[in-house]
Formats: structure tokens, C-alpha cells, sequence
């Protein structure tokens, strides 16, 4: 007769060889290595939570310490390789197979433990498709995650930085997985429950708090006249012409300084209230003006941001906050919200080729995609109706015998030189290289050009929605490369032709006064700016301090 | 050369010089002369403790023996680099002292420095550098960063700034490059208490270094473009 | 929020800062630009040199009276002193010894001296020194300004506390030795270059105020720079041996009473200023009012 | 290091002789730009003194353009440029012929 419950009682059989170590659910931090190695099988699933923000960072040690002669084989399947000990593992043989989304400051080593044969790479995912894939083929067996703080009963709470935590959770503990936390703290009651006990398995108080990286602050005194320039057209040229309303941005001095222009240069042209009201979005410090301006209505986010703790709790109506007052984030849900609900992207990149296709790989560095590709696409399942989603579809469709539907505006925007006179603009992406140095079924692109709907550079805007052949597109986008290689080599007359289609707009175009375009546009100029604008509520890490 | 030695030689007919740590001061008899004595030994760091007590030494004599010369004799690796010294405002200590010799020299006492060991930055710019006239022993040695460092900081190759070191006194350690710069008025060798009278006779016209660095083309520019800034006419 | 009503002396380019700062059309540069008066060294090392060197001097009048004034720009070199640029500061100190004017402004951004011409960069800011004083002893305030983004380190650092008064912004910095240099050499459990609180609150404007180190402190507001430079005009120097003694006792007083301070926050508990930890947040009205009184 | 210079001719004199006018700073991915009435019988001579080196060709074609926005004649202009991009080095040109023309195109 078939075993209906394997499953069940393997998990029975991992618990019971746990029984010395755990009281309760709680089990001393010495033990943790002994309770990973009684808990673990090889050739096991694991998710060791950690993301660009908040690290399990007390468990990947513990686990980077387990005896590989008990524990091997295992099958990594993680959002970030962000700590060394995440690829210690694959090192040491404790782990040989990895399915992940983003490796950022571990890229290189990735690169080259992947060449060195350590490591086997299943695919490189965005966030929503790794997590998609927890409820369908890579379930963890055990989950190893971080939190604030827990109660007798295994309660979780998180504070502030959520994060991953539900979505690996609910994915491992109800197909009998077990899951293992790490807290900052053991208390008697949690302010919210953020993950039900029921769902825990054993909780262990780290000796030191979890690591957590203030990713998504950006000064403002490092902002450039220039970015200041491209940040009035993005405003003037697609904010303002499209309504934009529901949008995400990605991390950046672009994209800060067009959140710093909202209460200045956007509400001088009469914008407040007819863009940028709701966001899917990090509590990004540079947002804090626009918030205090009226601006902004709503925002929800994947994680939070240190310093920002006590500003959102003062700032609930915009905010998505629990009974404690804290910000309940959640990357599943506002990547999710970020791909169908919000009519705009707009982020950075390194490289765009002449189909639009865009990729921040470079040789010799397997970096990932983390969440952009999610929000940096259109939603072709979207049904429901926007303005600005109609209107993009609109000029999409415009002369074709389609039926009416909309699109998501997708916006690389990038200065066409990098530091060092990198251009921005290629003719092939660095990434086709690494696919094949790497051996990768694919190239690893960032943002599909198809899905792209505008280029923005210091130049002007390519509205690639209005071009009809592959050659319009080409030469949309040489028409805003400037001065590099592939921007020199435009046609010009066929520049100057789309140009008077209004594909390619530039300032002047927009009417944009580029002699405004200076730093004093800019609604904090300082770290300290922010915090005066908070009302003294911001209170940044102090490597962004200078008081 | 260790400072005793060294004092042996300036002052033949004694002294009575004290030795505190790393810093001693007091007074040697030159030709009949009286010369008030502050230095340092051992390349000592010049930290806020050594400013405050050099500074002090200098202010006494200027108390007690007012025009009776004064001979700097600090061997020094520079300033002390410390979070604390910053932390109690070492530049303000340097500063102090730096004022203090101005201020003996405005109330009459001759302010020589010799160099007779390490001189370095700070240290050497709150001290010797403010004396009327310094000089230094052949072997001594002088600058603000050696070769290997400063090619770490400005990305220069080492190879090219000892190649350009050869023909050019600018940047590059080396006595001889700060005598042709007009730093060093003179190197001192033999008979050091007999230069040392010399010195304390020479006639003396304000600061004379940016006129000698020209003189000896180490320091071309200098003299030439504070005299611009001195006397042209400004519509 | 950039208020309309500030202007901010951190963001401004030495020549901004002097037209912020000076009467309405009074500024008359000496050696401008168009002389071309660059270092050579420079050039030798295959280094960009500036047609000013660095350093903008020349002659103005603040609030009607005659002043001479000079303004580094950190943002090339980091402000450090060449043979060029020091030699400017010193015939421009010496040119107050010959046109008496109300004052000298220094308006300092400077990491110390130019390694690309140590040497002659060392021996140009010694002489910066003494024409300082002799400036000072004169009769003549001079008079530093100190709230760049590069604040003032090394010599210049030195030079600061050779002047009648340095007026700073808590933007501003002060010291000798940069963190930089100190971790680099020393380490970083020396000194965590890279911890900016650490940095202000060692070497930044509040602490060189309640050190004494700074005489006044005011707003990152160009016109609150220009009105305490336009105070301290009235400012007589002194640098007699009583004055000198004096401040030999202040600098003992300090040493034996914050000797043993490893953090500026001991150094301010031990001023007797309750809660020290939130110094470093409050505005400059409400630090000066809690601080009133409490300066060392 | 790099010196490049760059002479256009066909452009229009200015009714007076303005004050010589300097923006910007020698700093990193920054560069100074100083404007000068000169006499080049008519010519409008741009002298670069770049620490990138190799971008000749880019210098051209963003010096054409400058003097496509701003046909001067008589006019000396100097550069110093610490690896600006030409994003950066367009800016700081039209800052300092605006200013310099007062307007006047």
C-alpha cells in the first residue's frame, strides 16, 4: 500500500532526533550547529532567508559550520547570496546545488566557484518566480529564517523588515517542512504576530541582532545637476503626460532625485495630486518631502529601512503599519502589487543594447535580477483600466489592427556615460559573453526590450511605443545615446524625422529650461535636509551622517 | 647624531640641559652666549602632551630671560596620529606653540631651529619651521611623505616620482631639496658651536625663504607670485 | 526642505561663496583666472591644474569696510596648498600689512598639503603662518571661515588656530590629522574613517565650538557666515604673553580635564550637558541655548 | 594627459567685449570652462587640457555641437577637465557662454 504521509513522518523522524536539544520550541544558541545537524538530510531543500535588506546571517554561520561528513548535498534555494557564508556552503561541500535570484557584493565568487565546478546552478530567478517555485517544485524541507523577536509559543515578530519571511514560511511549513528562527530577542508577548507559532518549529536567540542593510538611502548631496536635468523630464516628459499615479521606482541617484523634485519642480507645474500618489515601494528617505508636501497617498513596501522606523510610525495613513505602530512589510506581495497594480517602472541599468534590451551583468560577476525584471515588465495579464495604462497602450497599438488594451510604461533611465566613460548604450550586451563563459541557457537580461516603453537619458526621451520597425527603434534609441559610440553613429535625418513625430523629445522639446536644472531644484540637498524635513522623525545610520 | 652628542658639539662650554620623556630643554653657553635649548628625541610624535610642553618651555623663557635666544632642536616623525589627540584639538595645540615661538621672536629673541634627526610634516611645521632661520646636519632627514606612500595616494607611479625626484626638489624627501627650496638656510657640519654663533649674529630680514628658494632655483615661483598678489594694482 | 530664505555655504563653489558672502559687486580678484598663474608641478605629473590654484584671493569691502579676502575650493585637490596657492594666501596676508584693511578673511577648505609638491606646498603653508601672525600682530583680525564639504585638515588645520576666530557650521571640520589618514596609518580601531557620526562629533563644528576651538557657530547659511565675519571684524588681536599664557592655562585646563576622554560624548557629559547623545540631532538654535553656559 | 584644440570659424562677434568668465571646477568627473574675448580674427578657439586620454573623437563632436548652440567669434576658451562625461562638459559650456554672451545669442 502507497505511504500517503512520507512526508509526515519524516519530518516526526527529523523532531524526534532534536529532543535533547530544544525546551520547547527554544534551543540555546551554542546548540545550533547540533540542532542543524540533527534536523538536516542530505541532498535536502533549504531556504536560508536573506534578501538585500535582512540576513538570517546567525544561522548561515551555524549552518556554514555543520560537519560536511553529516551534511552534504544540500540544494540552496534562497532570494540573495549576500554573506560569504552563503557560498562557504557550497565551498566546504555542504551544499552543491543553488536556485537563487540575486548575488550582488557576492557576484564575483559566484562566478567563480560556478567555473571551479562547486556549485550547480539551477536557474537564476526573479523574486516572484523563486517564490512562485516554493509552492510548486523547489519546496524547502527546512527553512532557516530571521525576526525580532519570539514568545513561548514560537510567535514571530519581525518589526519592520517582514520581508520574505511569510512566503518562505507558509511554503515549508504546510508541506511538513521544518522551520528554524533566529531572533533578536525572547519575549513574553510579541507586539504582532507576524508568523503564527504554529508554524515554527524551534527559535533560537542569536547573540548578536541580524544584520540589516540600509540599501535604499541615498544622499542627497551626491546628486548631479545632471540627474537633476533628467529628473525634470522624467516628471515633465512621462509623469505629467501619462498621469502616472501607481508607480515603483528602482534604487538610485536618478531615482531619488526625481522623488526630491516632486514637491519642488513637479508641484510648480500644478502635478500635486495628479501624479505619484501611490507607491510600491521601500520607505526610501528621499521620499520623506514629497510625503511631507502631500504628494504621496499611499505606499507599500517589500521591506523597510533603517532610520525610517519612528517617520513611519508617525505617518500611518500612508504607510501600511500593524496595532504596534511598525511598518508590516512583504516582497511577495508588493512585488506582486509592483508588477499588476502599478502602471509605472522606472530604474537604472548599466547596459541597454539597440533593441532596448537591458542588463547590469558584467564578465566575470554573476550578479542576478532580484525583483526589477517583476516590476520592469508589462503585466500581460493585467485587465484592469488606468489613464496612463490606456494611453501607453494606446500609442502602442496606434495604427495596427489590435484590440484596444493598455501597457505598462517601463522606463530605463541612464546618463549615457557611466563613471570612467563607460557608455551606457552597446551593441551587444556584455551579458551574451557571460552567458557563454558561464554556460547559460540564456543571456541574462535585466529588463526585456520589448517591454521597454522609454529610454530617458541626458539627451531626451525615446518613447519606443511609438516606433513601428525594428529600425525606428534602433535609431530612437541612437538618438539619445549622445555621445557615444552607438549615439554618434545615428542617421541623423531619421533622428530628426522622429523627432518631429515626438518618438524622440528633447529638453527643450518638453520646454524644459535647462539652466534650472541645478542642485537648488532639489528638495533636500543633504542627509540633514531629510531629517529636518521629518520633522527630526528620520534618524539615519550614522555612516550617512555629517553632524 | 643622538642629542647628546649633538649638545656636546654645540656647546663646548656646557650646558645644563634636561631630559624629560622625550622632549628636554634648558640652556647652553655658545661664545659667551646664553641659548635657551627646546627639542625632542627619538623621532618623537608630536602629540598634544610634547606641543603643550614645548610650548611652555618657549613661554618661560620668554618669561624669565627675555631676548635670550632660542635653539629648536626637534626630532620628530611628525604629528601624532590619534583619534584622541583629534579628538582634544591637537592643531590647536600646535597652533599654541606655533604662536608662542612668533611671539618670542616679536619680543626680541633670535628663534633658530637645527634639524638634526627626522623632520616631518606637522611636527616640523609647528616647530623649526617658524624659527627666523633653520638649518640641519647632512645626515638629517626631512619631508612629508616618502615616495612609496605618496605614489599609494596621488596614483602616480613610484617609478615616475623617482624618476621626476631626481631633477625636480618639489616633492621628494631630502635635505638638500628642502636647502634649495630656501627652508634650510644652510647645512651645519664640523664646528657646530661655531655656525651656531655665526647664526646667532647673521643679520636678519623677515622671512628670506621664498627669496632663497629662487636664488638657489629650487622655489621659483613663489617669492615671484606673493609679490604679484602683494603690490598689483586691483581696478 | 531648501528653504528659499538660506543659502547654503556647504553646496556653494569658493567663488560662489564669496559673492554670497562679500558686499554686492566689492569683489576685485587678484591674479585672476585669465593670468594663468598654474603649478607647474602639476603639469609635470600629469595632473589637471587649475587656473586659479585652488584658491581665489583679492580684495572687497563687508558691510562698507575694506577687507581682504581669500577662498580655497576644496572640490580641486581637496583645497591643498601648493607652491602657487600658498604663495597667493601669503602676499595676500602681506598685502594687509601694507593696505590696513578692517580684516582678513579666510575662508579655508583644505585637506593640508599638496602631495604632488609637498615639499614646496610644506614650506608655503609655514609661511602662510608666520604672515598670519605677523597680520595679527599688526593690529589686523584675520578672520577663518570653516563650513566646506573638504572642511580643514593639516596645515591649514594649523593656520585656523593661528587666527583671531574661526567661525564654523556643524557641516564644518577641524582638525589635523584626517580620519582618512589616521585609519590608513593607524588603523581602524584607531579611527573608523568611514563612521560619520564618529567623524562630526570628533572633528565637526559642534564639538570645536564646546571645545573652544571654534568661537563662534552658526547655521549652514551663507548670510549667518557674513554676519558673524561682519562681528568680528570689531575684533581686536592679541597676542601678547599674558594673552599667550592664558591660553597655555586654557590648553593645560583642557588636557587635565578631558585627558582621559576616549569620545566626545564623555567630553560633553563631562561638561555637564545632560542627554550629550542628542547633541549631534539638535539644530543649531536649540544646541546653542543647551549649550549655553557649558562651553569648556 | 591630453591636449586637443578645436578652431571654428563663421561666427558671430559680440557687440562688446564681455568680462572673461570661468565656470565650474577641476575635480574629479568635473572640469573648469573659461571664456575670454580674444582677438582671433574671428575665429573661436577651444584649448583642452584633458586627464582622459583617448576621447578625441567624443571632444570633437561635443565641441561642434557647442558651437552649433553658441556661433561665436573672437573667443578663447579654455578647459581643464578631470575626466568629465560629455553630458557634464556640454553643461559646463553652455553655463559659461551663456553667461558669458549675457544671453545674446
Amino acid at each position: 500500500m502507497r505511504d500517503w504521509n512520507s512526508q509526515g513522518r519524516n519530518r516526526e523522524a527529523r523532531l524526534a532526533r532534536t529532543a535533547s536539544l530544544a525546551r520547547g520550541k527554544r534551543v540555546p544558541a551554542a546548540d545550533a550547529r547540533a540542532l542543524l545537524e540533527a534536523v538536516l538530510e542530505p541532498g535536502d531543500r533549504v531556504c536560508l532567508e536573506g534578501n538585500n535588506q535582512k540576513q538570517a546571517d546567525f544561522l548561515a554561520s551555524a549552518l556554514a559550520s555543520v560537519d560536511p561528513a553529516k551534511v552534504h548535498g544540500l540544494h540552496m534555494v534562497q532570494s540573495v547570496l549576500a554573506l560569504p557564508e552563503h557560498l562557504d556552503l557550497f565551498e566546504r561541500g555542504i551544499a552543491t546545488k543553488l536556485d537563487f535570484s540575486f548575488s550582488g557584493p557576492q557576484g564575483g565568487r559566484l562566478a567563480k566557484l560556478v567555473g571551479d565546478g562547486k556549485i550547480s546552478i539551477g536557474a537564476i530567478h526573479t523574486y516572484l518566480e523563486l517564490f512562485g517555485r516554493y509552492f510548486v517544485d523547489l519546496t524547502p524541507q527546512v527553512s532557516l529564517v530571521a525576526a525580532q523577536a519570539a514568545d513561548a509559543d514560537g510567535n514571530l515578530y519581525t518589526g519592520p523588515n517582514t520581508e520574505d519571511t511569510p512566503v518562505i514560511v507558509e511554503a515549508t511549513a504546510f508541506k511538513r517542512g521544518i522551520v528554524i528562527a533566529q531572533v533578536n530577542e525572547l519575549v513574553d508577548h510579541v507586539p504582532r504576530v507576524d508568523i503564527p507559532g504554529g508554524w515554527v518549529d524551534f527559535v533560537i536567540q542569536s547573540p548578536r541582532p541580524h544584520f540589516i542593510e540600509p540599501l535604499f538611502t541615498r544622499d542627497p548631496a551626491q546628486i548631479s545637476e545632471v540627474q537633476v536635468l533628467m529628473a525634470m523630464m522624467a516628471i515633465k516628459g512621462i509623469y505629467a503626460e501619462y498621469e502616472v499615479n501607481r508607480l515603483n521606482h528602482g534604487i538610485g541617484f536618478d531615482t531619488a532625485a526625481i522623488e526630491l523634485l516632486l514637491p519642488t519642480y513637479a508641484d510648480s507645474l500644478g502635478l500635486k495630486g495628479k501624479i505619484g500618489r501611490h507607491w510600491a515601494l521601500n520607505p526610501h528617505p528621499a521620499l520623506i518631502p514629497a510625503i511631507e508636501a502631500g504628494f504621496v497617498e499611499s505606499v507599500h513596501s517589500f521591506g523597510s529601512e533603517l532610520g525610517m522606523e519612528d517617520y513611519i510610525r508617525a505617518r500611518p495613513d500612508v504607510f501600511f503599519t500593524g496595532p504596534d505602530g511598525s511598518l508590516r512589510s512583504n516582497r511577495a506581495l508588493c512585488q506582486a502589487a509592483g508588477h499588476y497594480a502599478c502602471d509605472l517602472f522606472i530604474g537604472s541599468t548599466l547596459q541597454v543594447d539597440l533593441a532596448g534590451n537591458s542588463s547590469t551583468a558584467t564578465l566575470g560577476r554573476i550578479a542576478g535580477f532580484g525583483g526589477a525584471p517583476n516590476m520592469g515588465a508589462d503585466a500581460r495579464g493585467r485587465r484592469h483600466a488606468s489613464p496612463s495604462w490606456l494611453k501607453a497602450g494606446r500609442e502602442a497599438g496606434e495604427g495596427r489592427n489590435t484590440i484596444p488594451r493598455g501597457r505598462k510604461l517601463v522606463v530605463q533611465m541612464v546618463e549615457t556615460f557611466r563613471e570612467h566613460m563607460q557608455p551606457a548604450f552597446v551593441e551587444r550586451l556584455d551579458a551574451w559573453e557571460l552567458a557563454e563563459s558561464a554556460g547559460m541557457e540564456l543571456p541574462p537580461v535585466m529588463i526585456y526590450g520589448d517591454d521597454v516603453s522609454h529610454i530617458l537619458t541626458e539627451e531626451g526621451i525615446a518613447n519606443l511605443l511609438l516606433c513601428r520597425t525594428d529600425e525606428e527603434r534602433e535609431q530612437a534609441i541612437r538618438g539619445v545615446a549622445g555621445y557615444t559610440p552607438v549615439g554618434l553613429k545615428r542617421d541623423r535625418r531619421m533622428v530628426e524625422n522622429l523627432r518631429d513625430r515626438g518618438v524622440i523629445r528633447r529638453p527643450e522639446d518638453l520646454g524644459i529650461d535647462k539652466r534650472l536644472a541645478t542642485r537648488d531644484l532639489l528638495a533636500a540637498r543633504s542627509i540633514k535636509d531629510l531629517v529636518r524635513a521629518s520633522g527630526g522623525l528620520y534618524d539615519p545610520p550614522k555612516r550617512f551622517r555629517n553632524w | 647624531m643622538d642629542a647628546q652628542t649633538l649638545l656636546k658639539r654645540l656647546f663646548p662650554d656646557g650646558h645644563d640641559v634636561a631630559f624629560a620623556g622625550d622632549c628636554f630643554s634648558g640652556t647652553g653657553r655658545c661664545c659667551g652666549n646664553d641659548v635657551a635649548v627646546v627639542g625632542t628625541i627619538d623621532n618623537a610624535p608630536i602629540g598634544i602632551e610634547l606641543a603643550y610642553r614645548m610650548a611652555g618651555a618657549v613661554l618661560d623663557v620668554v618669561r624669565r630671560h627675555p631676548g635670550r635666544p632660542i635653539l629648536l632642536l626637534v626630532d620628530t616623525q611628525g604629528q601624532r596620529l590619534s583619534h584622541r589627540d583629534e579628538l582634544l584639538g591637537i592643531n590647536g595645540y600646535m597652533a599654541h606653540l606655533a604662536k608662542c615661538l612668533d611671539l618670542a621672536r616679536r619680543n626680541g629673541h633670535r628663534v633658530l631651529g637645527l634639524v638634526y634627526g627626522q623632520a616631518v610634516s606637522g611636527g616640523f611645521l609647528a616647530s623649526s619651521m617658524l624659527a627666523d632661520r633653520c638649518y640641519a646636519l647632512p645626515d638629517a632627514e626631512i619631508r612629508v611623505m616618502n615616495l612609496p606612500a605618496m605614489a599609494r595616494v596621488t596614483k602616480i607611479p613610484l617609478e615616475r616620482l623617482t624618476e621626476l625626484s631626481a631633477s625636480s626638489p618639489v616633492f621628494a624627501p631630502g635635505v638638500d631639496n628642502y636647502l634649495r627650496m630656501g627652508a634650510i638656510a644652510a647645512l651645519w657640519d664640523g664646528d657646530l658651536a661655531g655656525q651656531l654663533a655665526e647664526a646667532l649674529a647673521a643679520p636678519l630680514d623677515g622671512d628670506e625663504r621664498r627669496a632663497l628658494g629662487e636664488e638657489r632655483r629650487g622655489r621659483t615661483l613663489a617669492r615671484q607670485v606673493a609679490d604679484r598678489v602683494r603690490r598689483d594694482a586691483v581696478a | 526642505m531648501t528653504d528659499a530664505a538660506t543659502h547654503s555655504y556647504y553646496e556653494d563653489s569658493a567663488r560662489e561663496r564669496l559673492l554670497g558672502l562679500l558686499d554686492p559687486g566689492s569683489f576685485r580678484e587678484i591674479l585672476p583666472p585669465s593670468e594663468r598663474v598654474v603649478s607647474p608641478h602639476l603639469r609635470r605629473l600629469d595632473t589637471p591644474a587649475a587656473f586659479d590654484d585652488g584658491v581665489v584671493v583679492g580684495k572687497a569691502t563687508l558691510g562698507g569696510r575694506p577687507v581682504l579676502v581669500a577662498a580655497q575650493e576644496g572640490g580641486f585637490m581637496g583645497g591643498a596648498v601648493g607652491e602657487v596657492h600658498g604663495a597667493k594666501l601669503t602676499g595676500l596676508l602681506e598685502r594687509a600689512l601694507d593696505e590696513r584693511p578692517a580684516g582678513v578673511l579666510l575662508l579655508v577648505e583644505s585637506g593640508g598639503v599638496r602631495l604632488h609638491e609637498a615639499n614646496a606646498g610644506l614650506i608655503a603653508v609655514s609661511e602662510v603662518m608666520r604672515a598670519v601672525l605677523a597680520v595679527r600682530a599688526a593690529g589686523i583680525p584675520v578672520i577663518v571661515l570653516d563650513g566646506g564639504q573638504f572642511g580643514c585638515f593639516g596645515g591649514m588645520g594649523i593656520v585656523s588656530r593661528l587666527c583671531d576666530a574661526v567661525v564654523m557650521s556643524e557641516e564644518g571640520r577641524l582638525g589635523l590629522s584626517g580620519p582618512e589618514v589616521i585609519e590608513t596609518t593607524m588603523g581602524v580601531e584607531e579611527f573608523d574613517s568611514r563612521d560619520r557620526a564618529l567623524v562630526w562629533r570628533t572633528v565637526g563644528g559642534k564639538h570645536r565650538y564646546l571645545l573652544g576651538e571654534a568661537a563662534v557657530l552658526v547655521e549652514d547659511d551663507i548670510a549667518a557666515f557674513r554676519a558673524a565675519a561682519l562681528a568680528l571684524l570689531d575684533h581686536a588681536p592679541d597676542l601678547s604673553l599674558a594673552a599667550l599664557e592664558a591660553e597655555h592655562a586654557a590648553l593645560g585646563g583642557r588636557l587635565e580635564r578631558f585627558g582621559d576622554c576616549r569620545d566626545a560624548l564623555d567630553i560633553w557629559a563631562r561638561l555637564g550637558i545632560a542627554e550629550p547623545e542628542r547633541l549631534p540631532i539638535l539644530d543649531t538654535p536649540t544646541f546653542l541655548a543647551t549649550v549655553t553656559d557649558k562651553r569648556a | 594627459m591630453e591636449s586637443l584644440s578645436f578652431e571654428y570659424r563663421g561666427g558671430r562677434p559680440l557687440p562688446s567685449a564681455p568680462p572673461v568668465t570661468l565656470v565650474g571646477v577641476v575635480g574629479s568627473g568635473n572640469l573648469e570652462v573659461m571664456v575670454e574675448p580674444a582677438d582671433l580674427g574671428g575665429v573661436c578657439r577651444i584649448e583642452v587640457l584633458t586627464a582622459a586620454v583617448g576621447f578625441g573623437p567624443i571632444w570633437q563632436a561635443v565641441m561642434d555641437d557647442v558651437f552649433a548652440r553658441h556661433p561665436v567669434a573672437d573667443v578663447r576658451i579654455s578647459i581643464n577637465d578631470v575626466g568629465a562625461t560629455p553630458a557634464v562638459v556640454s553643461l559646463r559650456l553652455d553655463q559659461a557662454l551663456d553667461a558669458f554672451t549675457g544671453g545674446q545669442p
